[in-house]
């Protein structure tokens, strides 16, 4: 075993945009991968999440079914926890839908919208939860990177920050809608 | 025109002296609900039936007290051997008045050789249950209007305003305020036009004190005003009452015009040069409109909205012109002060709190009515002795007083006094005067939450700590009598409270979470036991060094 | 004895600061002569004070109520405290309040980036908003030829209402309703468009803090505020009087 | 937009319009009595429609949205009719205390309208009060203007269920 501190990232309901940023970090990913093991996420295979994980990154608001009970569980099984972008800060985009019921905004999507199998699905996608919410809204969060992606180097910034044992300031870095 | 005075009080002495018996009839609200107008039209047909209109009379008059017994009837309550029934049916006039002249109607007694009776000390209310409401005469024969008359032949202003402050009165409203440092105030203040508002919104639920002096004896109120006017140096005068009393409303405007037609309002009163005249305005069902600012702002026919003070209303009130406003129960002390008195006031009370306080008793109290006992009285005495003690037969968990802005205060401090200081110490206050007795069933959180919906729903919604702070305050009770709280909502709930406490603009939003932190005090653990099982690992939160390591 | 003359300049302290001030300038405008930042929303230079949004409160010795630093009024010997802890974290509370009261989606909003809420929680150090959002069902109103007005968007610091009011005349904004479910409406609640009082000034366009009131067809990036208009109106009219 | 006029033609010879001119005129046609004047309407009229908000805005001189605005501000104010007959839940907190909130529940689910609602056959309006100063009769409710202190659920639903026995007789 390693005795480098571990890294996750997860996906809610989000657009992916904050991974790609992500990714943005370019080579610095090496330096990253030098300070930190990159232990589970959507870009590495694993599939099972790590028994406990130092620092955990989320993307996304909390939406469905799945989404709530992913989030409590990588919440138990991770030290630090940190929303990722406005969708996991805020719930942004994913929680405009709040104002309908779910049953409309399905109707919307599913049927009203489509031109071909008309119909709500009922297994394989996640049922919806009532409203979309921020991460914080269902455990409780450590750091937050508002942003709608965070720019690369705020995310850098923000992770070598945390794995030297301080927590980021980045009023001047990132802010709502960034 | 003191004479006039006297020649009106004789006439009515006479009158009544042609008179063998006097059955008076409660037509305040709470006796009406119950049919206390039909009741008084039997009586009237009744004595005319058995031809006795000549030496018996039937009258109209305000509340006695005890509504829980009601419709309440006196007969000749000015005489020794004054004999009250209770809940009066239409159905018993006839066995009343055939009983005048012999031994009363045992089944309808009411004693009044209880403490509700003994114990109160009346001088807001001395008229209350008295006298005819609708008629001025009644008033004046009971030295009505001679205070009014003393200040303006034989007082200057300044000596009306030693007087009140002398009396040690507060405001009655709920704060407290000195009313003799608000009349020399406003009295300073620079201006010609000035103006005397009474506060008549009673807007508390659970308060009917203002209701009732409105309804049983209006032209106290009149006389009051008029007395602060002349004090103040200023003519005209409203009075702010709520839409919802249409019989308060309705009593005020005979009085009004009685008051105008004998002279004691408009100009030059009682022969002197002194003009006051009386307006009344509607509220329109707006509890914020009870604070000052947003009182002036409805006067003045816009949105009851509140705004910052300073400037105060003695300074800058109605119209920008420097204003002073009481409520009813304060005006309802200046008559009986000038009378007798500011050291005769004084006298009464204790310590910082002069004077009696008229309280509302509700709930789960046998003697649900409206009494006026001497500042100090223990809360034990007024729930147990005058209250008469718990209904259904339950214990007594706990009394909240000051409505939406107060508190609740359990059974263990009852025997604290009864003034402004003793009951803010105990995170509460004085308020109006609303008392709701509360037994075990009754659960603190729900309590809370009740009156977070209220202070929620009466949000005028200018500033933002009070308008949106509420709302979260009250959907964290909510989850609360859900049993879904976790104990972040419990921080959560806390740090809203103080915040909206002290960053709101007016006294709503600074009083709302009261009734929160009070039963926050008292009752912690019927929080805790609304909370949701803990969530465990869900519920962690990490430290930085942990991963530094 | 009556005091042969009247004080007009008063000294007092703000935040350990002396300063010298005219007896009718506000303790804001004290600070910003000072260059002492002190966050405000409702407040607009050009239009009276209401005091409505609670973020300029500050501290002032010897007394222990929060005073609205727009609506207090400078008095010998005052000492003012403009940014203790307590009134950064009432500051922040209030934004939350705010963020959470309507729909505010920073990231798709034509102001994103022009807005004062939007800077004000960077400024003020905002990462996230502590309560939970209350979601209200809003229409956007797009009525106007010119202007769109979104609800959504809104933080009911009436500065529309009070420019429309008091610079142009022609109130065609106020406020309905109360507590949460105010709403800034025109004329008789009805679609902008149709408000026969409207001038299409665009003043209130113009002095709108967030993303509420906007050009219809301006891109984020266009979408700037013009302001200065305001104190050259007031000073132009007393001029002419 | 009409400019001032101190005695505007009302929207129509409804009598009712000669009160509430009236009204103004005590007032000084001053948008102070602005407040007055509403009442005036609604005790009229039972409720503010469009047409009486801008006569009353035009008369006063008052701008439409202040008087909107004032209209919505203050619970009295209906800009809707009301129903035929008109039962008020007191919401007060001895009346809460003893068990209201359980009538007004049974009262909703009856009728299938919320507080503040009107059955959309118009027959019945079901009104909340913060507290009509009975507290002594707790719990209280009012029935077409008529107060019932100590009210209990089956009491309140059969009164109720006789104004619309009564209605259907009526009709029938």
């Amino acid at each position: 075993m390693s005795e480098k501190p571990t890294l996750a990232t997860v996906w809610l309901d989000g657009c992916s945009g904050c991974h790609m940023s992500f990714l943005d970090i370019d080579e610095r990913i090496l330096d990253l991968a030098a300070q930190a093991d990159l232990v589970y996420s959507p870009l590495v295979d694993t599939k099972e999440f790590p028994e406990m994980v130092d620092i955990t990154l989320i993307e996304g608001a909390v939406s469905s079914e799945e989404d709530y009970h992913k989030i409590r569980m990588v919440r138990e099984h991770t030290r630090l926890l940190v929303s990722l972008g406005d969708c996991a800060v805020t719930a942004n985009v994913p929680a405009m839908r709040n104002r309908f019921a779910v049953r409309s905004v399905l109707e919307r999507a599913y049927i009203e919208n489509a031109d071909l199998n008309q119909d709500i699905p009922v297994q394989v996608i996640p049922a919806l939860r009532e409203t979309s919410i921020p991460v914080h809204q269902v455990v409780p969060v450590d750091v937050f990177i508002p942003g709608c992606p965070p720019a690369a180097d705020t995310i850098f910034f923000a992770l070598t920050e945390l794995l030297a044992g301080r927590k980021p300031d980045l009023r001047t870095t990132t802010r709502f809608g960034a | 025109m003191f004479d006039r005075l006297e020649e009106i009080t004789k006439a009515e002495q006479e009158t009544a002296g042609r008179f063998d018996h006097t059955v008076d009839v409660c037509v305040a609200a709470g006796c009406m609900s119950s049919q206390s107008v039909a009741i008084k039209e039997a009586l009237e047909k009744e004595v005319e039936a058995h031809g006795q209109g000549h030496r018996c009379r039937v009258r109209g008059t305000g509340c006695m007290g005890l509504c829980a017994a009601g419709p309440l009837i006196t007969v000749d309550a000015e005489k020794p051997g004054e004999i009250m029934y209770k809940q009066v049916t239409v159905g018993d006039a006839a066995d009343i008045v055939a009983s005048l002249d012999s031994t009363p109607v045992e089944r309808l007694r009411c004693r009044t050789d209880v403490p509700f009776f003994q114990r109160q000390k009346k001088i807001a209310l001395e008229n209350s249950g008295l006298i005819d409401p609708e008629r001025i005469e009644e008033y004046i024969a009971r030295e009505g209007y001679s205070g009014l008359m003393r200040a303006l032949t034989e007082m200057s202003p300044s000596d009306v305003i030693d007087e009140v402050v002398a009396s040690g009165l507060r405001g009655r409203g709920g704060g407290g305020y000195p009313t003799g440092l608000k009349w020399t105030t406003v009295a300073k203040s620079d201006g010609d036009v000035k103006y005397v508002i009474c506060n008549a919104d009673e807007g508390d639920p659970g308060a009917f004190m203002d209701r009732s002096v409105l309804e049983s004896d209006p032209h106290r109120i009149l006389e009051g005003m008029a007395i602060a006017g002349y004090a103040i140096g200023a003519s005209q005068g409203y009075v702010y009452v709520r839409g919802e009393y249409p019989t308060a409303v309705a009593r005020l405007k005979t009085a009004i015009r009685q008051a105008r037609r004998a002279n004691m309002l408009g100009s030059g009163i009682g022969g002197t040069l002194f003009n006051f005249h009386v307006d009344i305005r509607l509220g329109a069902g707006a509890f914020v409109c009870g604070e000052e600012t947003a009182l002036i702002a409805s006067i003045e026919g816009k949105r009851g909205t509140p705004r910052p003070r300073p400037p105060y209303p003695a300074e800058f009130g109605l119209w920008g012109r420097p204003t002073l406003i009481n409520n009813v129960e304060t005006f309802a002390n200046i008559a009986p002060i000038i009378r007798n008195g500011g050291d005769w006031y004084a006298r009464i009370g204790s310590g910082a709190s002069k004077g009696t306080k008229v309280f509302a008793l509700a709930g789960s109290i046998i003697n649900t009515g409206l009494i006026e006992v001497p500042m100090g009285t223990p809360l034990r005495e007024i729930v147990y002795e005058i209250g008469g003690g718990i209904s259904g037969g339950g214990e007594c968990k706990a009394i909240q007083t000051g409505g939406p802005s107060g508190g609740c205060i359990p059974a263990g401090y009852f025997d604290t006094p009864v003034d402004y200081e003793s009951l803010s110490a105990l995170g509460s206050i004085m308020g109006s005067g609303g008392m709701i007795v509360m037994d075990e069933s009754a659960s603190m959180v729900d309590v809370a939450r009740y009156f977070m919906e209220f202070c929620m729903t009466e949000s005028c919604g200018r500033c933002v700590p009070c308008r949106v702070g509420t709302v979260h305050m009250h959907n964290i009770l909510d989850k609360f009598s859900r049993h879904e709280a976790t104990p972040h909502d419990l921080e959560l709930l806390e740090k809203l409270c103080d915040m909206v406490r002290n960053t709101s603009l007016c006294g709503l939003g600074q009083t709302a979470p009261n009734p929160v932190m009070s039963t926050l005090r008292y009752f912690r653990d019927e929080y805790m036991d609304c909370m949701m099982p803990e969530l465990n690992g869900a519920e962690r939160v990490g430290e930085l060094m942990e991963v530094a390591r | 004895m009556k005091r042969p003359f009247k004080t007009r300049i008063k000294t007092l302290k703000i935040d350990g600061i002396d300063v010298g001030a005219r007896e009718d300038e506000t303790i804001l405008e004290l600070a910003q002569e000072n260059d002492i930042f002190i966050p405000t929303l409702c407040h607009l230079e050009g239009v009276h004070d209401v005091g409505s949004c609670r973020l300029c409160l500050v501290e002032v010795r010897g007394t222990n109520k929060l005073l609205p630093a727009c609506m207090t009024y400078a008095e010998e010997g005052m000492e003012v405290i403009t940014n203790s802890e307590r009134l950064q974290a009432y500051r922040r509370q209030v934004l939350d309040l705010l963020f959470s009261e309507r729909n505010h989606v920073c990231s798709v909003c034509v102001s994103n980036g022009h807005c004062e809420l939007q800077w004000l929680a960077g400024k003020l150090g905002i990462s996230h908003v502590g309560v939970p959002y209350l979601y209200p069902q809003l229409e956007v109103d797009a009525s106007h030829r010119y202007y769109s007005y979104d609800p959504n968007r809104c933080i009911l610091c009436t500065r529309c209402v009070r420019v429309c009011d008091e610079i142009e005349g022609a109130h065609t904004w106020d406020v309905m309703g109360r507590g949460v479910e105010c709403l800034v409406i025109s004329d008789l609640n009805q679609p902008w468009g149709t408000a026969e009082s409207c001038t299409r000034c665009g003043k209130c366009v113009q002095v709108c803090p967030t993303g509420a009131l906007f050009n219809k067809g301006r891109a984020v990036a266009e979408m700037t505020k013009r302001r200065d208009f305001l104190p050259y109106l007031q000073t132009m009219r007393e001029g002419r009087k | 937009m009409t400019p001032r006029n101190e005695k505007l033609e009302p929207p129509s010879d409804d009598k009712r319009w000669r009160i509430v001119q009236a009204t103004m005129q005590r007032n000084g046609y001053e948008r102070d009595g602005l407040i007055e004047t509403l009442h005036t309407v609604q005790e009229s009229f039972g409720y503010l429609d469009d047409e009486s908000l801008r006569y009353v805005a035009a008369s006063l001189n008052a701008p439409l949205s202040q008087v909107y605005g004032v209209s919505t501000f203050y619970h009295l104010f209906s800009l809707k009719p009301a129903g035929r007959h008109t039962c008020v839940v007191c919401l007060g907190t001895a009346c809460y205390i003893k068990g209201i909130p359980h009538l007004l529940k049974e009262i909703e689910r009856t009728y299938g309208i919320k507080a503040g609602e009107t059955t959309s056959d118009g027959h019945l309006s079901l009104i909340t009060a913060r507290c009509l100063g009975s507290c002594g009769l707790a719990p209280v409710a009012v029935f077409n203007g008529e107060i019932a202190g100590k009210i209990e659920i089956e009491h309140a639903l059969a009164r109720l269920a006789a104004l619309r026995e009564a209605e259907d007789v009526r009709q029938a």
